[in-house]
Order: C-alpha cells, then structure tokens, then sequence
C-alpha cells in the first residue's frame, strides 16, 4: 500500500504548523520555505516571512533559488539590506528561525563548517555559518528540519558553528547571548524533539507514526532523553497535502525529494 | 568583571581598524565630481593590485559584478583577500583564477541550494589559505562599522561557539549593563566591485531590490568599481534622491555592462542562469575538464561580451529576461 | 589604560538601555498585519500616557506631526519626556502645554534662523525640567543602538566638552585601538509620533525628501503613531517596497491627517508658513497675550481642522502648496 | 563716502574664498549657506554642500529656512538621514563645518547652552550642541563667522558645548577626538583668525580695510596673538560683490543684516 504522504511532506508540515499566526520567521530556500508558504496558506495567514538578504514580507509566487534572489522581493512590503534584517532579529522582533547542518549535538549545536578534529587541516570544509549563528543567536526559537542518522546527530559535534544551548544548563545565557532564547524543536523523518526545560538536553516530543523508539535510539549517537510519556505525531491532513502538492511546491521541488 | 571571562577570537584580522588613517585616507581622495567612465580592462588594471582585500558586492548569485571578476582572472591578480559574506559564484570564480589567499569566511563554497563548489571546497581544504571565520551578520556589520567611521560595533552573535574562536573579534562588557557583547572590528576592502541597476557617469548609483551590504561596502572601501545595466543622467538622479545608494565621492570607476550580473540574478531585470551555474557544478567534478571549461568561457573570452556570446548570447538573455517576469 | 582617564557624564539616564528587556516588549507586540486606522484624539488617549517619554519625527518645523501634539496639550498630558533633537516648533509646542518635567536636550528652545522661543527658554531656565544634554548625532545613534537591538554605540563626539559632563554617556576604550571613544546608551521611547507622506492602513509608510532619524525612532520605540498626509492601498506598498521606511509591525495606530505638518513643511507638498510661526514668537513676548493664543488656536479648538481653518483654511494651503513648488 | 560692500558681504566673501573645489561642506542655514552658494558659482564649482538634517548636494534655487527644509533636498543627489550625514563626517569624508555661538574662547571653544556659572540654574538658555558638538569633532576643520565683540570673544566660556582646541596644545587630540581637526580660521567683522600651530591659541592672520590692532584688542576679553607679520584682507572683487547680490541672496536676507 503507497503510503498517504511521504516524509519530506511530514516534516514540512510539522514545520508549518509550529508556526503561529501573527509570528515573524526567517526562513531560507527549501524545506523552511515551503514550511513558512504551508503556515501562511493554512492557519497562519498572518505569519511574516523574512529573508536575511533583505527580502520582507513578500508574495512568494514560487519557491526562491537563493534567500535573495528576486522572488523574495516579489510584492514585497520592503526590500532592505541584510543588516537591517539581522538588526530585526537582534532587538527581539523576530519570533522563529530555521535552521539545518552537518552535525547536531545534544544541546542544540549545529556544525555547518569542517568535518575533522583539526580546524586548520579540516577533512572537508562547508559553507561556514552564513546567516545561521546570527539567527539563532537573535531569534526567539530556533527550529531544525533534517534527516535523522548517528552520522549527523552527533556526541560532539566537530564546531560550534552556531549556537544550541552551548554546553547546556544556562551556558547559553552565561555567554552572554539574548535571555530565553535558544533551540525549539528539531523535526526529523523520526520524530519531533525538543528540549529539556533545566539541563536543556534533546528530548522526545513525539514520534512519527510506524516509527520506533529503535528508530530514535539507532540514528542517535548521544542518548536522548525519554519522556514517560511522549505522543504519535500527527499525521498531515487532507488539505495541508493538497494545500503543499498544488499550491506550495507544485513542481515538486522539495517534497519530491523525498 | 568578575566570573566574566573575556575571550579573543584566534583568528588573524587581515586589516587594522584604524580609523584616523581611514580619516586621511578618504580626506586625501579626490572629491570633484567628474566623469569617471571607463572600460572594464582599464578599471581591473589600475585599481585591483595584486594582494589587496575585496568587497564583491550583491549576494553570491544576485546583482554580482561578473565582468570585473572574470577580468580579475584573465589579468591573473594575486594573493587576493576577499570578505566571504554569502560568496557564492563570486567566490567559485575566484577559486578558479586561484587569486586569493586569505578570507574572512562567513558562508564560502556552497552555491546555496544548488551544491557545493567542488573546486572552492578543495582549494579551502588544502591549508594555503589563511581563514577567518565570521557570521553572515557580523561582516555587515564590520562593513557598517567602517562606514560609520567607528573602530568597532558592538552585537550579540558568535557568542559562545567555535565560529568566535577561530575569528577576530574581542568580547567586551557593556559600559552601561555589563552585559557581554561581541566587538566586531571595522573592516575597511582595499576595492569594492559592484553591479547596479542605474548610475550616472560620476557614480551616483540606484539599486533596486535589496541592497544586502552594497550602502556600506561602498563607504568602507578605499577604493570602488561600479558596473551598471544602465547609465542614466545625472538630472535624472536629481530627480529621485531618496533613491541614491551610493554618492558619486566614493566611486573611482563606472562601467556599462548590460547583463553584468549574469550568470546571476538581477532583480527585475533577469533571472539567474541556472543551466549555466549547473555546468559550473559539474566540470568542478573533474579537474582537467574544470580546466577546460574555464579557459573556454573566461580565459579565451576577450571580454564580458565574448562569454555572454558562448551563453546563448540574446536568445539566452530574452529568456532570463522572460523568466524574471513570470510573477 | 594608564594616562587615560576615562570619564562619565553626570546626567540623568531616563531611561535604562536594557536590550533584554526591551526584546521581551517587542516579542509580545502583536505582529498580525491588522487595520489601524483610528482618530488623533483616540490615539493620543490610548497610546500616549502621563509620563510616557517621546521622540517626535521630522526635524522641529519640517515634517512635523502637529496634528497629535495640539492632542497631547488638549489632553493636557503631563510629566512627559522628550528628546530634543532639532525640536523646534515641536519643543515650543511642548512648552506651551506645560506637557513635560524631562528632556534629553540637543536642540531645544529655538526655532533655527527664525530665533528662539521666549516661553521654551523660561521653563527650560526654570530649574523645573531635569536636562540631560546630547549633541544631535548623539540622540540619532543612541536611536540607532536601540533600533539594532544594541545597548549602546561607540562615537567619536562629545569627547572633552561640557556637553560630554552633563549628558549620560560613558567614555570607553576601543577593545581594538584603545582609542576613547564615547558609549551612547541605546534610547527607547515609550511613544513615537511621526508624520509620513504615505501609509496603508497596516502602517507601511513611505517618506519623501530627508529620513532625518525616523527610520530609526519607529524601531526604537514601544508604541508609534503616525499621521499621514494620504492613506494608499497595499498594494501601492508592495509596487515599491526600496520606499518603505516603516514597515506595518512597529506601528499601532494610524490617521490620515492632510496638511499634518502644518504649521511645519512638507517636503515635495507644502511649504512652512513662516507668518504663521512669526505670530508665534511674536506672541510669546507677553505672557498674556500668549494664553490668549494658545488658548485660541489649540485648546479652544475641537481637532486640527479647526485650527487650519483658523489660519487661512484651504487658501492659506493653497498659497504654501504654492511655494513649496515655487522651483 | 559709502563703502563699497557692508561688513556682512566681506565676511560671507572671505568664508566662501576658504572653500576649494572639490571640498565637501556641511552649512547651516545664512552666513555659511551663503558663502557656499558663492563659492559654488565664483572659484568652486565642484564644491559639494551638506544639509546637517539629510540633504546632499542640492541645486540651491534659494537660501533655506531650516537646515531640513525642501530646499536643502532641491534636485538633491541624495536625501538621506541626520544619523547618515554624521557618519559621513565620522569616516572622514567632510573637509569643513560652519559654527557659530554665543561664545568663543582663545582655544575655538564653543557655547552655545547656557550663560550663567551654574549649569542647573542658567541665566540664559540656548538651544545647546544641535550639531554642532558633532561636526566641529568629527570635520577636518571649522569655520566661524561671528561678529567680534568682548562679550562674544570670552576668556573663558561658560559652557564648552562645541571642542575647539580644549585646553590648546595637544589636548584635543588626548580627549579621543579625530587626529588633525580642530578650529582653522575665524572670520569676524574685524578680522580673520587661525590657531598657533603649537599652543593651538588664536591668532590674527589678516585685519579687514579699515581696522586696527586696537580694535582687536577692545573687542577681545582674552589675548590674540598677533605675529610679526600679518595681512591686509583682500577686500570683495566686484565680481564676488554682484554674484553675491544678484544671485546667492537678491532678496538681501542675509546680507540686509549688515
């Protein structure tokens, strides 16, 4: 039997529905985008997207290329500079940001610059942390959508590019980033994760329906806390797969990816 | 201070934020407003020195200044340094002409979500270049920095990771809340190259769309080449001046180049090439055909024409063109 | 730091740079893009309360938002205080209503070439109001600091003045060059009142001619208003979103107030009416007959129609509308 | 016999004579707009004018009322901010500053807040800085066009709103205030003015037609130093006179001050 949706379709829609009415997000190309058009199509049409090259609050005719190509300006309320929009985040405006790496650790931490021990002879080298120390730095809460293995989901992750909840506790706060910020939920094809409220390990909200606590525990490399009660994610409707196969990503851009 | 322990990012900074010796240099430039158009070659040839830091502007793939780099190469400029703020084909290009050696990296090799640079990544592997880490937020702000004529800004970002580690920035304490607070140091490129929609021959420049850095990279840098769509008349930035980006006393150089930003994006006028910027991602797979590639489309091109010419030239063009109005 | 004596301004700080604090405002400020169309009177009696600190747009007699401060003196709001930077018509009007007992002071009590205002000066020399002295780029990047979420800015002004010893600002050493320079502590309002030449009915505004600090005042404060001289749609908004100043989720109320900057000009629309603020300075030589006028032109008044039709209505308009395009 | 200029036309003319091309120069409004707009259409026509309040570089058709009025922005090159303008002189883009004050001192200190010895109980209330603080630190070098007089040209200030030399010698420079600025010439009604190049104290570079030693002795509280030689000032060409009168201020708005 063909399943109903696959799992790229379930993460988006998780995504979108963590995003409330009336919110601020950043979102870059991709997952995140499709998650924020999803919302603003469904239950939160009051929801602002951002995009940290300048774009503000646009009419996405279709998924953007690049998080500055001229799609995020398309009848946009504003067209500015990163800066700006960087500024927006820092003085507390910005509710939601998207994020994704190489590697996660269990406090959140993201690594999307050197894979290896050694910074200066690194293995392989990636992208660095472009806007996304920034954003999690300055934005309320920090969302992750990623695939889910031991690789990616790591002890320790190789840099700190951007910042979890650091070494967990009030590390995050002590190092003098925004008070009450910091990671909110990481959505896999597994599960949905979120944080311990004190030691601000990653903790199981709800796993996806067919899936196991197997599944979590095997593509896991550090040990994820385990509620004693924890729910079935729900699965998407009707009308978010209809809404995100004929109006978001009718070409299948990204849930084709799947 | 306390328990606060003030850290130091390890990482090397490229430039000093000197301020009064910024001071003298903008007060020794000259100020006059004159014609400054030229050609392409020229600009390349008289004001990128070997060994000096650039500022490119635009976002990697959108409004970026294609004709100056691909000159940069074919004038075989060296030990270039470069601010990496979301350097996507621009910093492709240049890891392809090997001009640098030094990099302030906030995000480098990637093409967004088109890939990565199999040819960049390489060259960024191999320990030859010197590298320092930054966010995407701190260089604009650097680049504010210097602009505003102040040795550093204060922000919240890099606190607490690996990224602060390996950069140049200092931890400080809020003289008022004592709260800790990232300094970032002015940055002050030796040449900004940027591509706009609209300038007047003395370099009063319009830009539609957003503006990514392009306002303060344009005051931070000692020197600055503008490529533009299209040159208008200066009466008629006069008519518009709330729409004046960048004022004519900080631009050494003003070149037309129709479809400058090509293979990237322009807003409102062509959408990026993505077929082109696929076969970029795909002769990087193998060395001797990357060789080739480049030598065919920048080396042996005699200038921005000949390459737009191996592109599909107008028909190409129309159809980016079309693209861009889809919406 | 040796030799160097760093030093601290003995002025009142009236209002702590708290960037923690200030976040958790801006994150419970509700963001849905709703209609805020409302009333001058209804906006002054909800949004502007006894003690409340302003920052008033424009620049004392250009681009002034008139309108709701003739509402602050009917209301007859008390104890508030202001930022003075160039308040010129705006700090006289202030004045006239007894309306404030605070001033962080750049530029008060004058009204530029035109002279300076008997009644300002006497209650400023009053010993009554606590002053806190600024220069003007100093009250325009102390906006700046909080409109980036920063608790202050470095500056380069002030240093070894009278006007540094009476202000709140800090001397600091740069963590980079330790050269002194000055920490401006981040200023958020509690209210912000602006006149725009163009909103919707969201608050998205458009501003023609000099931003003076607006763009910056809407992000620094807790509540705006703003009065505008045309409501637009939209989607006038989104044909050119390069022209928005203030985006919709600052703003809390907006009312469409034609010849709003009146007395005051408004660029590319009407010309200050210079005998009408003579009548004014005129006015304030005798204490008498000064009630008298305030009496007569504001609080005798029901709305700032009134008071326009007072001065000459829509031939007086006429005739600034015809100065301000005299060239 | 009457003369052939008044006192106010030589001192806008010997301002506007200070003025380069291919300077830059922030003006406020009268005297110093006037001798910029002189300047501009006799030896320097590449000069460029800035409005304190946002306005560059505009095509003058009158003299403004307010350093923030449409005038300032007329065919303007751009309109922009006060925050904008300041950091144009911060970086070191702006060769020169007008000022003027209530007082001066032998150092080029400037009040213009408060007269009195008590600050918290002035006799007299000015506006304070405006800009002045701001350019007269963060310009290469400032003007002053005052008419000179014992009450004006102080022993001490009563308020140092706006640096001058400070304490003379190198105590500008020690205050943190950019290298290399500070007060370049003072033009009054008797005379021209620059600093001694080591104790930073004001001295007499050139007496007006007319004038002599002892009216800039009784009309000065402090010392001037006179050196051994000094000018005659170049009185106002015809020339300089009729663009004065018939082009920068036919309505004698300023010059009609004399």
């Amino acid at each position: 039997m063909k399943a109903r949706y696959n799992p790229m379709e379930l993460m988006i829609t998780i995504a979108a529905r963590n995003l409330e009415d009336g919110a601020m997000v950043v979102v870059g190309t991709g997952v995140p985008c499709a998650a924020a058009m999803l919302a603003q199509m469904t239950h939160a049409p009051n929801l602002t997207i951002l995009f940290e090259a300048g774009g503000v609050a646009p009419i996405l005719p279709t998924m953007p290329i690049s998080v500055g190509d001229s799609r995020t300006t398309h009848k946009a309320l504003k067209a500015t500079s990163m800066a700006e929009i960087m500024e927006l985040c820092q003085a507390g405006i910005v509710d939601y940001c998207f994020l994704g790496g190489a590697q996660i650790d269990k406090y959140g931490n993201l690594n999307s610059t050197i894979i290896g021990n050694d910074y200066y002879k690194p293995i392989t080298r990636f992208p660095g942390s472009g806007g996304a120390n920034d954003l999690a730095s300055l934005c309320w809460k920090t969302l992750v959508v990623t695939p889910q293995n031991q690789k990616r989901f790591a002890n320790k992750v190789d840099f700190i590019t951007t910042p979890g909840y650091l070494q967990g506790g009030n590390s995050r706060y002590d190092a003098g980033l925004p008070a009450n910020t910091g990671p909110f939920k990481v959505i896999t094809d597994i599960g949905v994760y979120g944080y311990h409220t004190e030691t601000k390990e990653m903790m199981l909200l709800s796993l996806h329906p067919g899936k196991t606590m197997t599944d979590v525990q095997e593509n896991t490399e550090f040990e994820i806390l385990i509620p004693d009660q924890f729910e079935t994610t729900l699965e998407p409707t009707e009308e978010e797969l209809k809404t995100l196969r004929e109006k978001v990503d009718p070409t299948q851009v990204i849930i084709g990816r799947s | 201070m306390n328990e606060k322990e003030l850290h130091k990012g390890l990482g090397k900074l490229f430039g000093a934020p000197n301020t009064d010796d910024m001071r003298l240099f903008f007060k020794g430039k000259n100020k006059a407003m004159k014609n400054k158009l030229t050609s392409v070659s020229e600009a390349v040839s008289s004001l990128v020195m070997d060994g000096d830091y650039l500022a490119i502007g635009g976002f990697g793939g959108v409004r970026i200044p294609t004709a100056i780099i691909h000159e940069i190469l074919r004038q075989k400029k060296k030990n270039l340094g470069f601010a990496g703020h979301v350097s996507t084909h621009d910093c492709q290009l240049l890891s392809a002409g090997k001009c640098f050696n030094r990099c302030d990296a906030a995000y480098i090799v990637g093409l967004e979500a088109r890939g990565l640079s199999k040819n960049a990544r390489r060259i960024f592997e191999s320990g030859d270049i010197e590298i320092t880490e930054w966010s995407n937020a701190a260089l604009a702000w650097r680049f504010k920095a210097a602009a505003m004529g102040i040795p550093f800004l204060p922000a919240r970002v890099m606190l607490g990771t690996d990224t602060f580690k390996y950069s140049a920035a200092i931890e400080m304490e809020c003289p008022f809340t004592q709260q800790k607070l990232t300094a970032l140091p002015a940055l002050y490129p030796d040449v900004a190259i940027i591509h706009v929609h609209k300038a007047d021959v003395f370099g009063n420049c319009q830009i539609n769309g957003i503006l990514v850095a392009d306002d303060d990279i344009s005051k931070a840098s000692r020197k600055v080449i503008i490529t533009t769509e299209t040159i208008i008349s200066n009466e008629e930035i006069r008519r518009e001046p709330e729409k004046t980006v960048i004022p004519y006393w900080y631009v050494d150089a003003v070149i037309e180049v129709p479809y400058g930003s090509y293979p990237g994006n322009m807003p409102g006028e062509y959408f990026s090439d993505e077929t082109h910027l696929k076969k970029w991602l795909l002769a990087e797979k193998d060395q001797e055909t990357f060789e080739k590639f480049i030598e065919h489309q920048i080396y042996s091109s005699a200038d921005f024409y000949e390459y737009l010419e191996k592109n599909g030239g107008m028909n190409n063009m129309k159809e980016l063109v079309r693209l861009e109005h889809l919406y």
